[in-house]
């Protein structure tokens, strides 16, 4: 057991900050860290970047354009990008369908989506909820019709997220009712702009529109958009799944947060002296400090079995559980710092329904909103009760 | 020894939730925040007919009996339909105030409240620093003979309307109370919304010259504070009574979701791990309630006394209430983020409630600086 | 909505007090204080005086020699009682077969067994739990062959409290194994000096012997013994719980254990100052009395609906989960308080395998033991899981 | 970077697994409590074979290595069969400091521990506050030309049986300590048995002349607290490891039993509440196994660091590990509080390692004492 980094994976660390340092500006990162968000071109600005410097398809082999980094270097690159706020890659794409492709797909399909994914002319997202599916995926009722070299497809999903920029939607549709739920379904690619597809904003609490609804009315979409066998999508999806990363823990974002609220606290003042010096303060710290660590370590030790061969089983899914819990506990505590300041809406860089401008510190702008926002990480992505029955089930035998 | 409701409890209690049932629907609420941006004139009206706006008050000052539970009730129902009208600082602060300060001015000013004929508001900021926000952010400029008021304060609920504001300031260990009209030049007042639809105000003196005559009190600091830490607690306590009917109607609107909403092919109350959190949930509410009814009863009791339980029911909401609220957001999944649902509306009033009237941190302090023996 | 005592409710309160005065001395009050425990005698004694005083049955109707306290005055006097570590009053005789037998005994019945058990005459025991029935009851195997005028019994019941010192124990045991589990039960009393009965002591952690196995093998019982009739025991059973009193809250028991813990505190030293000055030892306290206070308002809301004549419903299952929860908290903090005195095996007053005297504070003896003992009461008396099941089903509805 | 174990440290587990399952299953332990009421000789010896008394020391003084890693996986194992023996007193503490005294006196001290020839032991209590009692419990007094040693000391842990006792004395501003056989007079000890069946003594010195040459060493305050907080620290880190063994322990028995345990005519680990639970336990033990690593690779990083890392380790132990521990009994049921089951033992040692080397609050103020920034 030791933590040295390997020469290599230093000099990498390198080459990430140097890559960040040309690729992203300083008024972009404090954008961010108080509390705003990257427009669609600024992370496609970013995506190409990554890609022209061979960093984007970091899980993708070697032949298909990838890079093939080692976990730990997946590790790193996460880590320095999450500690310089630059954007997040968005997974639909790169993270989610493209290997999906690369291990499914025909050549055909790996010829016209592959590179457009590589080079983020597509913008993707994720069609599997559905108002009445939601825990119970296996549920859906979104159907696929079978006519000549077509599906027709109507149906409604929801909870989809930035649908609105979307180009495709890589979907999980019902194609056959006899069979048991899960072997009814196919999962197919759908291009957003087909006649028949409206998307609707889901506003959430926090004023933002992240999520959309999406209605599937007759959409027409070619055979040829089906990705493996017809009723085998759940195979598909399965595999999705189990390619999700341990990154789900969050550990680095969760760490410059923490960053950040030690910097808020030695700011605000209780009691007629810094709040950080406070006694009942500190123990919040150490809370999530320690829940910080165990997390830290637990994926170390996760990617340290994954360097050693081991694909990651489904241990994984308590770093997500752990992961939500702690982003929900330090903006709960962030809040609780900056004090009715909290309060107030924040004045947001691209969102509508905000003050014209933010009375309170610059750090303290969007805390309030950020708490409501991260309700969502404990729902979304298999909910921490799912994840605790896989666990059951898969882990624990029971 | 009873802690049960008399009939006349039940009967405000009734007629509060026919009355918001009817008119402070969730649909109606959100109609009243497109139109109104939130305080909605109409209501108080109503309110004043309703005869809430003297609820708080003793008859000899014109009001409906000032009895604490009886209010208490009312503040719960106001909570549980998220009202939007700011009653605890335009009825509940300024009514008391005027109350103890006792002159034949205030009794109008006070008659004008109950009525509702007239908006009074008190300038301060419930935190927890309300004390040294009081003392020191306003001051009083002599300026060749004339004399100016100075300074500015954050954060301060329910001056986006007014038409009377009384202003504490501090002048040589006295505070002298001015009662200014909203007519008055030399002030700016910026509104801004907050998460759950009130307002939240900066205001600005940059130099207003003050007349003699709109100084309606003057006392020193330590009878000032005497008065205003027991008012600051009783509108504490009504905070703390507004989320209990908040955290009811959490508790409600969940267990219903559970009852209803099916997934694996049944409803998901039926899964043992969701039964197991509602019955948490159940316990958490009514021990929120029986606090708040500890509260009640022993508010006239020796200050120490008053101000333990008045932070065990604060500590209570920024603790245990608050995550019940999260937990009845999770159980909603999705829809419990989603604007267009009333859970998350409930959700952000009861993140509000939290801070105002002082961090858990604060209350927690303010306990154990009692004796425990 | 009030806290006045009625005169009549005051002038209870300080007969109580006087009773106490006249019937418990100091030392043995002291003794139970610091850890230790009354003896059979000690208990048989103060029921004895409490019975002479009118006072025993305070939840029989008059004409069966009870005094029918309202609810007020049974709370007064738990409170008293607890406030001056007073002997607890057995329940198996008294508090559950003795409502029973006056519900569904014969003429016979309630000559022969109640005033026995009014003079405490009688030590009764509950025979329910078996080995492989704990939670679930009806599930339970101990057989009852009728043979002319008796039953024959065989079977094991365990978990028997203070079953080395009864006379009577009165039982489940199955009459039927044809029908569904709930409809093959009788309630039947049963001689402790039968022949084919074998009382085995359970020694818990903290080496206490409070509980036992108790092995039936033919025993002969006379089915005049029956109680209500054959098969009918889950609905004897039933009535019973239904008059387990809300004093599961032991509201009033916690309070003093929680004033021993404060007098504790302040002559504990911490970091140079006395322990109760430390601000995280003061917040856990906070955190005790935010628990003792929401129970003790809880209990009295529940007593003041009593009062107006509505019956105690399942509701008061939830005064047992935080009751119970709560002593194990304050045992949890006392132990704390006072170090690593606190793991040392107490020097007891009627324990064998014990230290033959205690090196810390007297206050410190038996700390340990008793935090390891409080583990039951989650347990006991239907597990707190048990219980949420109840809540679930009778008040929540689901 | 690199969290998994070495093939040695595989091998390591491996033989301490063997030894003691075969030698210190439940049933063994039990017999051993009834003979010898505690420490057993016999398996002392055997430590001293398996090469386990000198896992914890450098080649250079004759022990095997004194890698970190290898001693706290030997912990985890002595924790996880709930072994008799104060390994962390009489050979850890004792041992570490003779390391770090360096003498060839102490040379030859060492070689005794690491072959179990001789039993050594610390004088010291293993709480918060063993600076103040190390620095005002005993003293030495001088008595027409004599020297005396006299007060007394509470809670000493491996003083049960010893040949040579170190004892640490203040004489104005160094510490003198003074190695003292067995055999000697002037002193008495008495040992009281732990909820945890260890033995917790007393110790007094009511006159034990002491002769000059049973100083081994003397050193300034400072510079004993540095060698010795360093110790201090490892032993309770050790502890840690000893807890996780257990904690890991409680764990599989628990799953166990909710596997076979039946009512209601299924398992109850079928049953979802009790399955939520167990993953919730599931990911506590793999927290405090990451937490414990941290704290493994990082002990010899800056002291403030080492600090956190320990208290970081103790806390976590103190409050969620507790926590599991108490669900461990919950989910046994009765059978959790019976003396004849295992579980309930493993349960007393985490109450007993709660305590030792220092409360959750005193490590909370240490962790929160380092800067924060």
């Amino acid at each position: 057991m030791d933590l040295n980094l390997s020469d290599e994976d230093k000099n990498f660390r390198k080459e990430v900050k140097d890559f960040i340092k040309k690729n992203l500006s300083s008024e972009q990162q404090k954008k961010i860290k108080n509390g705003g968000s990257y427009t669609k071109d600024e992370t496609i600005k970013w995506q190409r970047a990554l890609f022209k410097n061979n960093w984007f398809a970091n899980n993708w082999p070697k032949t298909y354009g990838g890079c093939e980094w080692s976990p730990m270097k997946r590790y790193i690159f996460d880590q320095e990008t999450a500690y310089a706020y630059t954007p997040q890659i968005v997974p639909f794409g790169v993270t989610m369908v493209g290997p999906v492709i690369i291990e499914f797909g025909t050549e055909l399909q790996k010829k016209s989506f592959l590179p457009k994914i590589l080079n983020s002319e597509h913008w993707w997202c994720q069609g599997y909820s559905e108002p009445g599916s939601g825990s119970d995926l296996a549920s859906l009722k979104t159907k696929a019709i079978s006519e000549g070299n077509n599906y027709i497809i109507n149906g409604t999903k929801t909870w989809t997220t930035l649908a609105q920029h979307a180009d495709w939607m890589f979907c999980l549709v019902r194609t056959d009712n006899t069979s048991k739920p899960q072997e009814g379904i196919s999962f197919i690619l759908i291009d957003m702009k087909s006649k028949g597809i409206t998307v609707d904003p889901i506003i959430t609490l926090d004023e933002s529109h992240e999520v959309n609804t999406v209605y599937l009315e007759d959409v027409v979409v070619p055979k040829d958009n089906l990705i493996y066998q017809e009723n085998k999508g759940w195979t598909v999806a399965k595999y999705l799944l189990s390619h999700e990363r341990t990154s789900i823990a969050q550990v680095a974002r969760s760490k410059s947060a923490i960053k950040k609220l030690k910097m808020i606290a030695s700011h605000e003042v209780f009691d007629n002296s810094p709040l950080i010096d406070n006694t009942r303060f500190r123990d919040k710290l150490t809370e999530l400090e320690m829940d910080l660590h165990s997390l830290e370590y637990t994926e170390i030790r996760i990617l340290s079995e994954e360097a050693k061969g081991s694909s990651p089983g489904p241990e994984a899914s308590f770093l997500k559980i752990r992961g939500s819990e702690l982003q929900q506990k330090i903006s709960e505590l962030t809040l609780e710092a900056v004090g009715a300041f909290g309060l107030i809406k924040s004045n947001s860089y691209n969102q509508d329904n905000s003050n014209e401008y933010f009375p309170g510190a610059e750090y303290a702008n969007n805390v309030g909103a950020e708490y409501l926002n991260l309700r969502k990480t404990t729902i979304y992505g298999g909910s921490n009760e799912i994840q605790k029955n896989i666990l059951s089930k898969m882990v624990l035998g029971l | 020894m009873n802690l049960t409701f008399s009939e006349e409890q039940v009967l405000i209690k009734e007629n509060a939730q026919k009355f918001l049932n009817l008119h402070y629907s969730f649909e109606k609420r959100r109609e009243i925040i497109e139109e109104s941006g939130g305080f909605y004139f109409k209501h108080w009206k109503d309110f004043a007919e309703l005869g809430w706006l003297g609820l708080a008050f003793p008859e000899k000052v014109g009001g409906y009996g000032g009895n604490i539970s009886n209010l208490m009730i009312l503040m719960e129902c106001l909570g549980s339909n998220l009202t939007l009208e700011p009653f605890t600082f335009n009825n509940l602060i300024i009514g008391k105030l005027f109350q103890e300060i006792q002159s034949d001015k205030t009794n109008n000013f006070l008659e004008e409240i109950i009525t509702g004929k007239k908006l009074y508001s008190f300038l301060f900021s419930p935190t927890e620093n309300y004390k040294n926000n009081i003392l020191n952010n306003l001051k009083i400029v002599n300026e060749n003979g004339k004399v100016f008021l100075k300074g500015s304060c954050n954060c301060v609920f329910g001056i986006e309307k007014f038409d009377y504001i009384l202003v504490p300031v501090l002048s040589d260990n006295n505070i002298l109370l001015y009662l200014l009209s909203q007519k008055r030049n030399g002030y700016e007042i910026r509104n801004f919304e907050t998460i759950d639809n009130m307002k939240c105000s900066n205001i600005d003196f940059n130099s207003l010259e003050l007349n003699k005559d709109e100084i309606i009190f003057k006392m020193s600091k330590a009878d000032f504070f005497e008065i205003f830490d027991y008012i600051y607690d009783l509108a504490t306590l009504s905070t703390c009574s507004q989320a209990l009917g908040i955290i009811d109607r959490m508790y409600d609107l969940t267990l219903d979701y559970c009852k209803t909403r099916k997934q694996f092919g049944k409803s998901i109350g039926s899964f043992q791990v969701i039964q197991h959190r509602l019955v948490d949930m159940h316990i958490t509410k009514e021990e929120m309630r029986s606090l708040n009814y500890m509260a009640q009863v022993k508010f006239d009791d020796k200050i120490e006394i008053r101000k333990k339980n008045i932070s065990l029911n604060k500590i209570f909401l920024g603790s245990r209430a608050k995550n019940m609220a999260q937990e009845c957001i999770q159980l909603h999944g999705g829809m419990g983020v989603a604007k267009e649902m009333s859970i998350g509306h409930y959700f952000s009033k009861i993140t509000s409630f939290c801070t105002l009237f002082g961090s858990i941190d604060y209350h927690k302090e303010r306990y154990a600086a009692n004796d425990f023996q």
